[in-house]
């Protein structure tokens, strides 16, 4: 185990490098001369030599990323070209928002997703697998923009049970929360669903039946057991594009987190935080799928053989 | 003569075998009821694409300040915007944005994906851990944020949206057709024509392809309705089409400033999006269904 | 003097009811099983014999499965359509199974000790120490070395024949009556197999359960059973003393079926076949179901069913050739 | 009488498999899955190779046809060194031996006809000119006993049986000379099995093909062969004509290997020889010679030094240190 998770570590070096890699190719691809750029309209072509000096921008492109990657590991993320503040700085007031934002929204993913995935499954083609699987086909299908927008205008500006936006009490957080975590759900009941189904099929089910178990102990112990491992993988798959979802919800509920603010650099083009909005989001996703692949390996030990 | 006989009866019996398979295919999909409203809800989709500025009752960009804001009536089926534009006609104009955008995405990373994967799959060794750990690293961007980083580099307009969502779907058609190139390869009936001497370019697009299209065909429906949203999302976040255009995203987005006196113009592009999507995870569901009943959602 | 019988299984007919149509998988099956007894159940794939096995406890995939038909007699109590709770303390514990893949049929995230011991904690009421000690001492029982360690193994660090041990140990944890083997073998090697198999007898001596073995390979059944029931097309068509039925078959699929079978000990040229192929499930032909591919095949077997006729105690044969009718036909009387 | 050249010659051939580490700093894993065999095919007759799963039966059939690379050894196809060829020569090389496989199901591509199964067959060998491919195919199916109006349909419309002829007349369409019969017959029924057992004997006098049977069943290797290879854990421990192997089986394997078989053929009194434990992982092999651990008469030289093949008879070889004792 411990041999696994230093060889899943070893893994996870070359992922981060080349994600630093392609956010630093991306940037490359910018047309125009940053220096240029950074010194403003009318700058002498004197003052723009030395910026580009000073920024590093006349050496090799390699040396360039080397630089880049030693600035990153001291945490220097390089400053933002709007207010000169270093990116970190602005990071670290935002990252706390969006982490409570995801975590909320993960926790509602897994336990509406698991409930209703293990309801539908265990009576499948009654009246509640249908209903949940409507809604969760649903859940897939609505733009997580747009169910932000009806249930900003359902409970917040016709009922006026909750906040419209902004993020400053707990009851700011619900709608948000939802909206983040309802595609995700959906995806996790169904996927539940299914792999419940097919495991309720296999033979050692059929043996369980034959020792003469109870039927709630051949669900509960036998079958979800294993329905589970495939579910991990999608849990983990689901952060991800929880993370990504942070972009277009934040935006939607005007909450300041990490996501905001790459959507508001972009429109500025205040490139190094994009940059480093874009790989903070990127390294947090690859420890999280890290830690998701060792969880694996501890339900699904069969794996061992090859 | 008698091997002419036995050769004629032999081809009436080919284009018999023909029309059963077409027709088992038809009744296959037909009853299947999921994949039947899917294609229904797209067709209806494909008709807009095609008669969509025939239908429109107006044109989509004229300003008609008096009339602006107006909810539902008769004159507008789908009420008016902040300008007093006919949202129905924008609408109908839209849909080829819309559609557009996710095809041509979708086109796009699934051919560049399905090759590395097929590359990387049937090869294996050196080639496949680069391949690999190149779809490693795409697939470590959480999201659309991949995309995000994209559309942020090359510029905000709807052709790099469909470029940058084109290339965060290279990952997963790679991964999916790399994991069934392997287990197709595996199979006897390889090693058979490998025997038999057949070159690597027959296997792979003559025995290994034509074999694989079920997840392929499966995921291209799943894909397709991720990128309309990815698309969607980037142009509602103000990264993609630009105003006055009638791309859904885009009419979403202006919307969302009048929900409190206008709620109508978010409304009708959030229904135009979701429908669409459903139509496409319904055929999605159906076609899993249909053609492999092991992969799931 | 009359032996006791433990089970019997009178005209079950067990259904398949799909799209497609009505499977009669099992179509009118008949056989019962002394105490100590070894019956075996052979057939060729599609037979029927699987889903006998698998309705006594009602296991049949339901839906599509039914059984429509028929009664399954334990100790001469009918057990079909008993409420599921009063089936469940039947099995495992008055008769149990173990079936073919032992690979797929052990659950792979839960410990061979701990897979023996709810069974014995379910049934005997043993409390989890002393039913853990007993599933380790069935471990034992059955041959596998070191049991303390290999109980708390996940079965997939054992290898197939251990696994079929591991089977074989659950299910005779609780001294079941009736032991179900479903292909037990079918999945091991020759040299393990015949490990399996010598176990089995050995258990059945010490323990005394009946054992029904179901089985493809004439070889493993001439083997292992006291008695034979041979299956065609969902029903019996041919039963009695294994040897007295390997020596001189009656029905002309089971000698065509010994014939085309190479021999270990005889030099042959050809093989001998039987032509053509069992009938669809969904639509069995009207008279004998072997008429088809049967050489001595005439009017009268097309035309309605043979019943299954005793021609001596224990020995039954479902062929005309049997009957009085055949002679009559023969001699242009009929 | 002159020496008769073998058509195909097996020569100290290897087949290893390389595992991923398992620990960070443990040793490299390498499967013996074939562990230096050598032995001839010569033309016209049936030589069988037998044994239990893992013995490396079938790994030595798709060595001999490079479907798997071998690692070492020489594979010799009328003088040529199979295992320097470049891929270009391999490929026209292989219309001499074809492989016909065990399941009915997979060895099939369930999206191809019949007919374009063999009319792609016979154009990558460009054995059969374009205008005689129809009538070459109509004989192809009857040939093999199917008709030939088959050939419009998809595999899944066959029984097992009619997909084993399917592959078998596939495999005769290139006009082999060697055909591998890898466990071709073990997921048939045994009627069936009966069918396509005649139908190869047939086919092998008619066309005079060369047969190398790879299958863990005795009896009908039995029926099939002229010579018989046994082996175990990736070596062969005998090596016979099936007369004598049949009569005199030698190696404590084989004679265990023949007890364990059930038969309905009455009267036969056996020696009961029941092995113990399993057979070993090819991963690690015993030392010496590899059957020592299931053995039931091992001595500590069997321990330590691997027994070599020896002849024992005439053409009867055998890999056993104490092989007088069991003659």
């Amino acid at each position: 185990m411990a041999v696994f998770i230093l060889k899943r570590l070893a893994q996870v070096i070359p992922v981060i490098l080349g994600v630093t890699l392609v956010v630093f190719l991306i940037m490359q691809m910018v047309p125009g001369d940053s220096a240029v750029i950074l010194a403003g309209e009318g700058a002498s072509e004197q003052t723009i030599e030395d910026l580009r000096e000073s920024l590093g921008l006349n050496k090799p492109i390699y040396v360039q990323y080397f630089d880049y990657i030693k600035g990153v590991v001291q945490g220097d993320f390089g400053n933002s070209l709007k207010n000169g503040k270093p990116v970190l700085e602005e990071i670290s007031t935002r990252l706390p928002i969006t982490f409570e934002l995801a975590m909320y929204s993960i926790a509602i993913t897994i336990i509406l997703g698991l409930i209703a995935g293990i309801v539908s499954a265990i009576r499948p083609y009654s009246w509640l697998d249908m209903s949940f699987m409507v809604i969760a086909l649903l859940g897939i299908s609505l733009p997580s923009f747009w169910l932000g927008i009806l249930l900003m205008y359902t409970f917040a500006i016709n009922l006026g049970w909750l906040p419209v936006a902004g993020w400053e009490s707990p009851m700011h957080i619900i709608l948000p929360a939802i909206t983040l975590g309802a595609g995700g759900a959906a995806i996790v009941a169904r996927m539940t669903r299914s792999s419940m189904l097919e495991v309720v099929n296999q033979d050692f089910i059929r043996t369980a039946k034959a020792k003469g178990l109870k039927g709630y102990v051949i669900i509960f112990k036998h079958a979800l057991r294993n329905a589970m491992i495939p579910v991990i993988t999608v849990v983990g798959l689901q952060f991800g594009s929880l993370l990504g979802g942070t972009v277009l919800v934040e935006s939607v509920f005007a909450v300041n987190g990490l996501g905001r603010m790459i959507v508001d650099a972009i429109r500025t083009r205040d490139l190094p935080v994009v940059q480093g909005g874009v790989l903070v989001a990127s390294l947090i996703f690859v420890f999280v799928n890290l830690i998701v692949d060792i969880l694996y390996r501890v339900f699904n030990k069969r794996i061992d053989l090859n | 003569m008698s091997e002419n006989v036995q050769a004629a009866t032999l081809s009436q019996v080919r284009s018999q075998v023909k029309k059963k398979k077409r027709k088992e295919l038809w009744q296959k999909i037909y009853s299947n009821k999921a994949a039947l409203a899917g294609l229904i809800i797209l067709s209806i989709y494909a008709l807009m694409l095609i008669f969509g500025p025939l239908l429109s009752p107006y044109d989509p960009y004229e300003i008609d300040l008096q009339n602006k804001l107006q909810g539902p009536t008769l004159d507008h089926l789908m009420g008016t915007d902040d300008k007093g534009r006919d949202i129905l006609s924008r609408i109908l104009y839209g849909s080829y944005l819309t559609l557009g955008v996710g095809f041509s995405a979708v086109l796009f990373g699934g051919s560049v994906g399905i090759l590395l994967g097929l590359v990387a799959g049937y090869y294996g060794g050196k080639i496949d851990s680069i391949i690999s750990r190149l779809i490693d690293v795409m697939l470590a961007f959480p999201g659309i944020l991949l995309a995000l980083a994209i559309v942020s580099a090359l510029g905000t307009s709807l052709i790099n949206v469909t470029i940058a969502v084109g290339f965060f779907s290279i990952p997963m058609f790679a991964r999916i057709v790399r994991g069934s190139t392997m287990e197709v390869k595996k199979l006897e009936y390889i090693d058979a024509v490998r025997t038999l001497g057949a070159n690597n370019v027959i296997i792979l697009f003559r025995h290994i392809l034509p074999n694989i299209l079920s997840p392929i065909i499966i995921q291209a429906s799943m894909r397709l309705a991720t990128a309309i949203l990815s698309a969607a999302g980037l142009s509602f976040l103000g990264l993609g089409a630009q105003p006055p255009s009638p791309e859904w995203g885009a009419m979403l987005s202006a919307g969302r400033d009048f929900l409190f006196n206008a709620p109508h113009m978010a409304l009708f592009p959030g229904i135009m999006i979701s429908f669409l999507v459903l139509g496409l995870n319904l055929l999605g569901d159906g076609l899993r269904d249909a053609l492999d009943p092991r992969m799931k959602a | 003097m009359e032996q006791q019988k433990v089970l019997e299984v009178k005209n079950l007919k067990t259904h398949f009811f799909t799209k497609e149509g009505v499977s009669k998988a099992v179509d009118g099956v008949s056989f019962y099983l002394n105490k100590g007894e070894t019956i075996g159940v052979v057939g060729e794939s599609g037979c029927g014999k699987s889903m006998t096995s698998l309705s006594i406890l009602n296991l049949i995939p339901s839906p599509p499965g039914k059984i429509v038909e028929g009664e399954i007699l334990l100790h001469g109590k009918n057990i079909v359509g008993l409420p599921q709770e009063e089936l469940r303390q039947i099995r495992g514990k008055k008769i149990s199974m173990i079936f073919q893949e032992p690979m797929t049929s052990l659950n792979p995230v839960i410990t061979v000790g701990e897979q023996i011991a709810e069974t014995i904690r379910l049934h005997e009421k043993l409390p989890r120490k002393q039913a853990w000690d007993k599933a380790v001492e069935m471990l034992r029982i059955v041959g596998i070395p070191s049991p303390e360690k290999r109980a708390k193994q996940e079965p997939y660090q054992l290898s197939g024949g251990m696994r079929q041990r591991v089977m074989i140990a659950m299910a005779l944890a609780c001294s079941p009556d009736v032991l179900i083997a479903d292909e037990p073998t079918t999945a091991l090697d020759v040299t393990i197999q015949a490990q399996i198999l010598e176990i089995l007898k050995d258990l059945q001596q010490k323990m005394g359960m009946s054992i029904i073995f179901i089985t493809h390979d004439l070889g493993v059944v001439s083997e292992m059973c006291d008695k034979v029931a041979v299956m065609y097309a969902g029903q019996v068509i041919e039963e009695g003393a294994t040897e007295e039925l390997f020596e001189q078959p009656l029905h002309p699929y089971t000698r065509g079926l010994i014939d085309s079978l190479p021999k270990l000990y005889e030099e042959q040229d050809e093989l001998q076949t039987i032509e053509g192929s069992v009938p669809s499930p969904y639509k069995y032909p009207v008279g004998c179901r072997y008429a088809d591919r049967c050489p001595f095949a005439r009017d009268l077997c097309r035309e309605a069913q043979p019943e299954l006729i005793e021609m001596a105690k224990g020995r039954k044969v479902r062929c005309y050739q049997y009957s009085e009718k055949w002679n009559l036909q023969e001699s242009g009387e009929l | 009488m002159g020496e008769v050249q073998p058509i195909l010659e097996v020569t100290n051939l290897k087949q290893y498999f390389y595992l991923k580490k398992e620990k960070l700093f443990g040793e490299k894993q390498i499967v013996r899955a074939v562990d230096d065999i050598s032995f001839q095919l010569y033309e016209g007759e049936t030589l069988s190779i037998v044994g239990e799963s893992g013995c490396g039966k079938s790994t030595t059939g798709r060595s001999i046809l490079r479907l798997d690379e071998p690692t070492d050894g020489s594979i010799s196809l009328f003088g040529e060194n199979l295992l320097e060829m470049t891929q270009k020569q391999l490929r026209v090389a292989r219309k001499d031996i074809q492989i016909i496989f065990q399941d009915p199901y997979a060895s099939l591509n369930p999206r191809r006809t019949i007919r374009q199964m063999l009319t792609e067959a016979m154009s990558i060998q460009d054995v059969v000119p374009k205008e005689k491919q129809e009538a070459r195919m109509i004989e192809l199916m009857q040939l093999v006993g199917l008709q030939p109006e088959y050939l419009e349909r998809y595999p899944h419309e066959f029984s097992g049986g009619q997909r084993q002829r399917i592959g078998i007349a596939r495999a005769l369409s290139v006009n082999p000379k060697i055909i591998i019969c890898d466990e071709s017959v073990s997921a048939l029924d045994v009627s069936i099995q009966a069918q396509i057992l005649n139908l190869l004997k047939k086919l092998q006098k008619e066309l005079g093909l060369t047969l190398l049977f790879i299958s863990h069943d005795l009896s009908v290797v039995r029926h099939i062969s002229d010579r018989v290879i046994v082996m175990y854990l990736g070596k062969i421990v005998e090596i016979a004509n099936k007369k004598s192997l049949f009569d005199t089986p030698v190696h404590p394997y084989t004679r265990a290997l023949f007890s364990a078989i059930p038969t309905v053929e009455k009267g036969q009194k056996r020696e009961r020889i029941i092995l113990k434990g399993d057979v070993p992982s090819p991963l690690n092999p015993p030392s010496g010679c590899r059957f020592h651990t299931r053995c039931p008469f091992a001595t500590e030289q069997c321990k330590q030094q691997e027994p070599q093949l020896v002849e024992v008879k005439d053409g009867h070889k055998t890999a056993c240190h104490y092989w007088e004792n069991f003659l």
